[in-house]
Formats: structure tokens, C-alpha cells, sequence
């Protein structure tokens, strides 16, 4: 089915259930989905679970710690290693607030990708012999050690790409792919801000990153930079 | 050798230009957040070196402060230049190029690193957390692994040790430690010391080092 | 009902046309060689379905014979031409696409379908081999999966058994049968036919399978 | 380390040694190194293991078998369902001059894939249930069961392209890319025919399909079609 095209971000995200677990797109300020994230806010669901690279590293999806909307994390960058500054989410985090599993990033893509595309796991050497090992089944094949990584799933995808074609087809600039791309494809409902939306054909069909078929609803956004804060 | 403070080494920007005299002309390199992402500015275009950030780049080169666009970061969130020929992809591309062993170094910053090259890296035990970012991947990934960090602790206690005592990046897969004071291999057999910073002795780096350290190689003094 | 030949039923093109019947408006659909190839000619524009090909493209309409550019082929390696919004992906994304859910039907070419929905459609024993194609990761991956085929061999054995004797592409996986003869869905309970085509009744369809065949339903005759 | 150019596709492979395993790009006609093949015909190597989507649809790969420089075929389409038609391949084959192995579109991307990003395995259901399955672990998970494929690695790798720049950066054109992104990532020696050799920078960063760092000889060829011969 093709893309609903959205007015406003508010209007994209109103209907998002409360304890739905959502992939937010992004690295930092690169292909992050700022103005879902702020209508999210608005919007005012609680019990998350928010599944990104980052978190709080002047980021958006720590704004989703203000109203205390988050009770899971599930990142890469969560906490700093110096106390110099800090994020609403550290300040929760060092409460019992919201949980925190932290994922290597090559596995948390594996994981996102695996959902998406069908696989019940992936065999890893990263994280073995560390505490993301911990409870987790490692297989041995010919005498070597894998970690075994399951599937990681949303009900909702927040992304963020340059543009998209009124079908939902979506193009990203520059590094602004990284997580989107394979986040569309491991969530039942995906929702793209995009700075410009064209003509079904404008995108040429080499360029298209993610296939409209994984694209529910767009919507037109003014982008919001955000900059890493160390 | 009572001394209570370490000697006084190299410079966090020393640091980095002999981690990038460490580095192969014509490699693939990944520059970890914090003291390595210094590196690339001691890196001639002529090195034909390629840097590559997890987020999705290959080929970047200076950081550019003045000219701010959100979608040209590299994994520290700094915006970042282009070279000629570079190439952007996802994040799965990404580590899979990292992971499956297509970097040819990684130089990261290191918590602590022990005498069998075991990596911490991620996890402040003090802070109750941390980042691992790709950090997991690139240790377990990158054909050669460099750890540019200072040789002592601010609190005195030496980074390098028999064992980690904290939470592991990944177990033996240091190939090389740069510190301020010293340039140090891990080898099958244990730590060795290559070279010493400028008015840095042997014996200064082995009290400072809280792991056995083989001194007995022609250890020589850093060219910087 | 001593009938040595089946009767004669609808044509590949008309099979192709009650298939096409089958798709919803708006759906993605992978067909299959052969005769699923001949499904994209009785799908209307207007219907907004998205044809997915296997080697990498969303959005191919018709085959186009006449203008032959080698790197815009079906999976049936035949020439075919984009709609507006298509896309190219690589095999990793397009099968990706297929195994992870994301195509609402497949219609592929069928040797025999078990009275519990297995499916053998790639190995032909009397080949002593076959190709696999991608007809597995359909089997498993595609939310629908509809076989067209001709309901009894040449030979006059029925396509449609209790069990399958040729090796199977995937247990369990077929949803529904269109045939030359009839249409039968795939239930929990087993075989049940839906429609037969113009002219062929209900016995015969019964006769020339050889499973057990569930008559009870407001049988219908096709609608082409 | 950068790519080097080649005058001619025979220079390029003459030195592939005996008994490599090659993984060769393409999709019949699309994609598909029809001049890096007709020059292995000619420089003569034997006891390959071919890993292709196909062999003998029309494809050159088939013309290996004639001087039965084949050992092995690791394909998806090598058998027809049909008769009325024979490649060399099946007349080899049927004679027990070459082996083969079929392996499922989906799961032959998934073993090259992982080969290329330093995964152990991954679990698929593709396969369960059948002859694909046979000899190969099952692992139960939440009382699924899953097939575990591994990893599928070359010595060298044979892929077309549409344009190359000097450092190797490979551009994909329509439904050419197919097997070729991920062969480039899972083999010690990667070639690569181009119809084009263009300036780095020519190639937009967002636009290239394979990395140069992947690739390590380019050379410049007329691009040979074929046509899949049902």
C-alpha cells in the first residue's frame, strides 16, 4: 500500500499507542526524525520503548524524558563517560526510571535487519567474552565461539530522509541514511519526516533508499538541526 | 621511582600524530571519539589514507567546525569534509565493512588495556554506565587495533594492567598501545616496549606500568 | 468418471486471468516464471499493484520484448518496463523483502501441492536436479501464496496429491490453488474447493485430484 | 588500498590460480561479467567452484564447461525443468564431471553476505523441511525451529558494473546490481568489468554501490549482452 501523506507531525504520531515500542532513526543530528520526536512529546504517550543510536547526546528523544514518556531504552550512546554534562535520560536513568540496554551498534543493526528481513538470528563475535554476552546463547561451530543475536522489532518507525515521492518512496543525502533504511523495514507502522515531498518518478529509481512498500505515512517538516553534545 | 606523579609525556595532539605515524599509507582507518579523532589531522592527502565512520562514510578528511550541515557528521557528531571519490552507505553496510574485517586500523581511546590485550573501553564503572557505540564491533573487526590513551589514570593508577578490572570492550585484541609516555606491542607472549616518549625513560615506563612489560627489545625514543 | 484424459479447462492465459482475480488492489506481488509471468498483462493500472522481481526491482509493469536492455529483466530474465516510483535494490534487500513479510502474494508455478498446502515446484525428478531460484524463500516469506498451474500432468496423474513424492519446496505454505480445472483454498482443515471453471463440474474436479477434496461449500463457476 | 586499472579482461585474471572459488556477479543478462568469464575461458584455469545465480541460461559461465574448467557449481539455476533445452553445464553434470550445489536465492545472498560482514551464520526457515535442510544444523528458538546457513567466502570475485572511477568506486545502473554489491564484500580478489572509467568525484558519494576499498582491479569492456535462454 502506498503512503498517507501527513499535514503535520502532530497529526502522523497522534495515534501511536501508549507502551509501543518505537526504532528512531538517526545518528545524532544526521538523518534524525527531530520534529517526530517533538510531536511525540506533544502528543504525550507514555511507557515507550525507544530503540536508537543515541540518546541524550543533545538529541531530541531525550526531550521524551522530560514528561517521563520512556520506560525502556535500548541504544549505543546512552551515557557519557564524564560527568561534565548531562542528559534528562541520565538523570531518570540513575533514578530506576526508565531501563537502559545498551547494544553495540554492529548488532544493534544486525538485530533491526534480522526482524525486517525474515532471520531468527545472526552469529556475531562481537560482544563475546563481555557483558553483552550475558544470557545469551553462543553456539560453537568448528571450534569457534559465536554470540547468537536475536531479532529486534518495533511497532512504530520514526525516520528521517531528505525526500520522498508522494508513494512513499525515500531518498537520503549525505550520511543521513545509517539506521533508516533498515529500521523501515522491522516495524508494522512507519512514519517519515521528510524536507520535500515530489512526484511519484522525481526519485530516480536507482536513488530510492527505502521502497515505498515500507513507508506508511509522510510528512513535510522543516528540518530541526540538533548537535552532539559530548 | 617513588614518584608519585608520572612523568610529564607526550600532548594529547603528540599522541595523535604518533598514532598516525602508526598507520599504513593507502589504509582504511577508523578514528574512534575523543583523543583519536585527532589523528586525521597529522594525515597527509598524500598518505592516501581513507577514513571511515561507522555512521556511514568512507573517505572523509578535516573536521570543519564553520560549515554545520546535520546530515555530514562523522560518528562523533562532528561535521566532516570529503575527499574525492568518498562514498556514503547505511549503518548495516557499515559494520558489515567493520566487522568483517575490511578496516585496516582502528586507533579508539582506551579505559584500560591488560597484558593479554584485553580492551576496556565503554563502561565507567564510577559513572553506573556507558556507551559502547561501535566501539564492540570495530575491536573485534579491525585488522589492527591501536589504543592512543594517557599511560596513567589523573587518580595515579597505571591504564595498563594484568587484568581489566573494567567491564571488557572486547578480550585480546589490542595490537598496539600509544600512550603519552610510550609505545607499546601486545604480542603473543605479553606486553613489549617499542618506544619511549622524549625524556621518558625505561625504567619510568615500567613503573607506570601495572603489567609485566618486556623491556628487553632495542627500545627506542618516539620520532615525532 | 472412467475419464482417462481430465476435461478441458481454461487455457494458461485464462489461468493467468483468475490469478490475477485473486490479487487485492494495492497489494505487492512476486510472480513467479512461467506461467505467473502471464498475470501482469490482466492486472489493470489502476489496481496500484506493485510487481516485485526478484533480482532487484519494485514496480515493473508489462514484459517488453521489442526493447532489450540487459540490465532491466524480470527473474524470468524477460524485458520489462518500470512504472513511476519504482525502485532497484540489491539480491540482500530483495530477498529481504520476500523472507521478511513484505510481500502480500506470490504466485508461482506449481509440479504437485499437498492436501496439507506443501509445495514442490522446483526439483523434477525425472531431471534427476532442478533450480531453486528464489521459490523457496517465497514459499516461506510471502504473506499469500497462490500456485497456478494445470491440474494433471501430461501423463494424466493429478498435480494435487495427499503427499507429495517430489522433493518440496515448503511444507505448508500454499494458501491457494488455481488450476486449468478449479479454484481450491489451502484450509486447516484441508482442500476445499472454491470455484470450478466454465464447464468442468464439480465431479470432475473431484476425480482428477488426487486428495481428499472438501465439495461441501456453494461451489461456484469461475467468473473471467 | 586503491584499485588498479586494467588494459585488457585476460590481463586482469590471468593470474587466478587453479582450483579458486570465484563468485561471479550478475542475474543472467543483468549485471553480469560476460568478458572477465570469456577471458577465463581463454586463460584456461581448472578445478574452479563457480558460486552464481545461474549457469546455463544463455549465461557465459556455461562456456567454462566446455573445456570442463568446473569442478564445482554453487548456483539457484543451473537444472532446467525442461528438457527441450540442455547447456553444457547438464551435460557435464549428468556425466558426474561436475558437481553441484543448489542453494536458495535468498540463502545464497544471506551466506555471501555474511562471509563479507564477519557473521558466523544466520537462521533462516528457507530450506526447512526440505533437501536444502539436509546435513545442516536446526537450532530451536521459543519453539521455532531455524535453519542455520553459514557463511560462503571466494578467493576471487567476477562483477560487472556501469561505471568505475580511478580508485575503484563501482555505480550500479538499473537492476545490474543484484549479487555484485555483496560478492565485492566476500572475497580476497575482487575484479570488476565496467563499461566506463570516470575521475573520483564523478561518481556522486551517494550513488556508489560498492566502495572502492572492496574492489581491487577494474578494466574497461564493450558489455557483452546475453539473454536467458528458458
Amino acid at each position: 500500500m502506498l503512503a498517507e501523506i501527513y499535514d503535520t507531525a502532530d497529526a502522523a504520531v497522534a495515534d501511536i499507542p501508549d507502551h509501543a515500542t518505537i526504532l528512531v532513526g538517526g545518528f545524532v543530528s544526521a538523518g534524525t526524525p527531530s520534529n517526530l520526536l517533538l510531536a511525540l512529546k506533544r502528543s504525550g504517550q507514555t511507557g515507550l520503548t525507544a530503540v536508537a543510536n543515541n540518546i541524550g547526546l543533545g538529541d531530541l528523544l531525550d526531550e521524551l524524558c522530560e514528561d517521563r514518556q520512556l520506560a525502556q531504552v535500548i541504544a549505543t550512546f546512552a551515557i557519557r563517560a564524564s560527568g561534565a554534562r548531562s542528559s534528562r535520560f541520565e538523570a531518570l536513568y540513575r533514578n530506576g526510571e526508565v531501563e537502559l540496554e545498551l547494544v553495540p551498534q554492529g548488532t544493534l543493526i544486525e538485530r533491526l535487519r534480522a526482524a525486517g528481513a525474515g532471520l531468527g538470528g545472526v552469529l556475531t563475535k562481537t560482544g563475546l567474552g563481555t557483558m553483552i554476552a550475558e544470557g545469551k546463547q553462543t553456539i560453537e561451530l568448528d571450534g569457534e565461539q559465536w554470540l547468537l543475536e536475536r531479532p529486534l522489532r518495533g511497532d512504530i518507525a520514526l525516520l528521517k530522509a531528505w525526500r520522498a515521492d508522494r508513494y512513499g518512496n525515500l531518498q537520503y543525502r549525505l550520511a543521513g541514511r545509517n539506521f533508516n533504511p533498515v529500521m523501515a523495514t522491522a516495524a508494522d507502522l512507519v512514519i517519515a519526516e521528510v524536507e520535500e515531498i515530489v512526484e511519484p518518478g522525481d526519485i530516480a529509481p536507482e536513488q530510492v533508499g527505502t521502497p515505498a512498500i515500507y513507508v506508511d505515512r509522510v510528512v513535510q517538516c522543516e528540518p530541526m538541526p540538533v548537535r552532539w553534545e559530548g | 621511582m617513588a614518584a608519585t606523579k608520572p612523568p610529564s609525556g607526550l600532548s594529547r595532539d603528540l599522541i595523535a600524530l604518533r598514532a598516525a605515524r602508526e598507520l599504513q599509507p593507502g589504509s582504511v582507518v577508523n578514528l574512534g571519539i575523543g583523543l583519536p579523532t585527532l589523528v586525521g589531522g597529522f594525515v597527509e592527502p598524500s598518505d592516501g589514507i581513507l577514513f571511515q565512520a561507522e555512521n556511514g562514510i568512507l573517505g572523509y578528511s578535516g573536521i570543519s567546525e564553520s560549515d554545520f550541515d546535520p546530515d555530514l557528521i562523522n560518528a562523533g557528531g562532528q561535521p566532516v569534509e570529503l575527499v574525492d571519490g568518498a562514498s556514503f552507505f547505511d549503518t548495516a553496510d557499515s559494520f558489515a565493512m567493520i566487522r568483517g574485517g575490511h578496516i585496516d586500523a582502528a586507533i579508539l581511546g582506551g579505559l584500560q588495556v591488560s597484558a593479554q590485550g584485553d580492551l576496556a573501553n565503554w563502561y565507567v564503572p564510577a559513572r553506573g554506565g556507558g556507551s559502547v557505540g561501535g566501539a564492540m564491533d570495530l575491536a573485534v573487526g579491525a585488522r589492527k587495533l591501536i589504543i592512543a590513551m594517557a599511560h596513567v589514570t589523573r587518580d595515579g593508577n597505571s591504564r595498563i594492567v594484568e587484568v581489566c578490572d573494567y567491564p571488557l570492550t572486547a578480550p585480546r585484541c589490542v595490537d598496539v598501545i600509544i600512550t603519552d609516555l610510550a609505545v607499546i606491542d601486545v604480542t603473543a607472549s605479553g606486553l613489549s616496549l617499542r618506544e619511549v616518549a622524549p625524556g621518558v625513560s625505561v625504567e619510568q615506563v615500567a613503573h607506570w606500568t601495572a603489567a609485566s612489560l618486556d623491556v628487553s627489545r632495542d627500545v627506542t625514543e618516539m620520532l615525532l
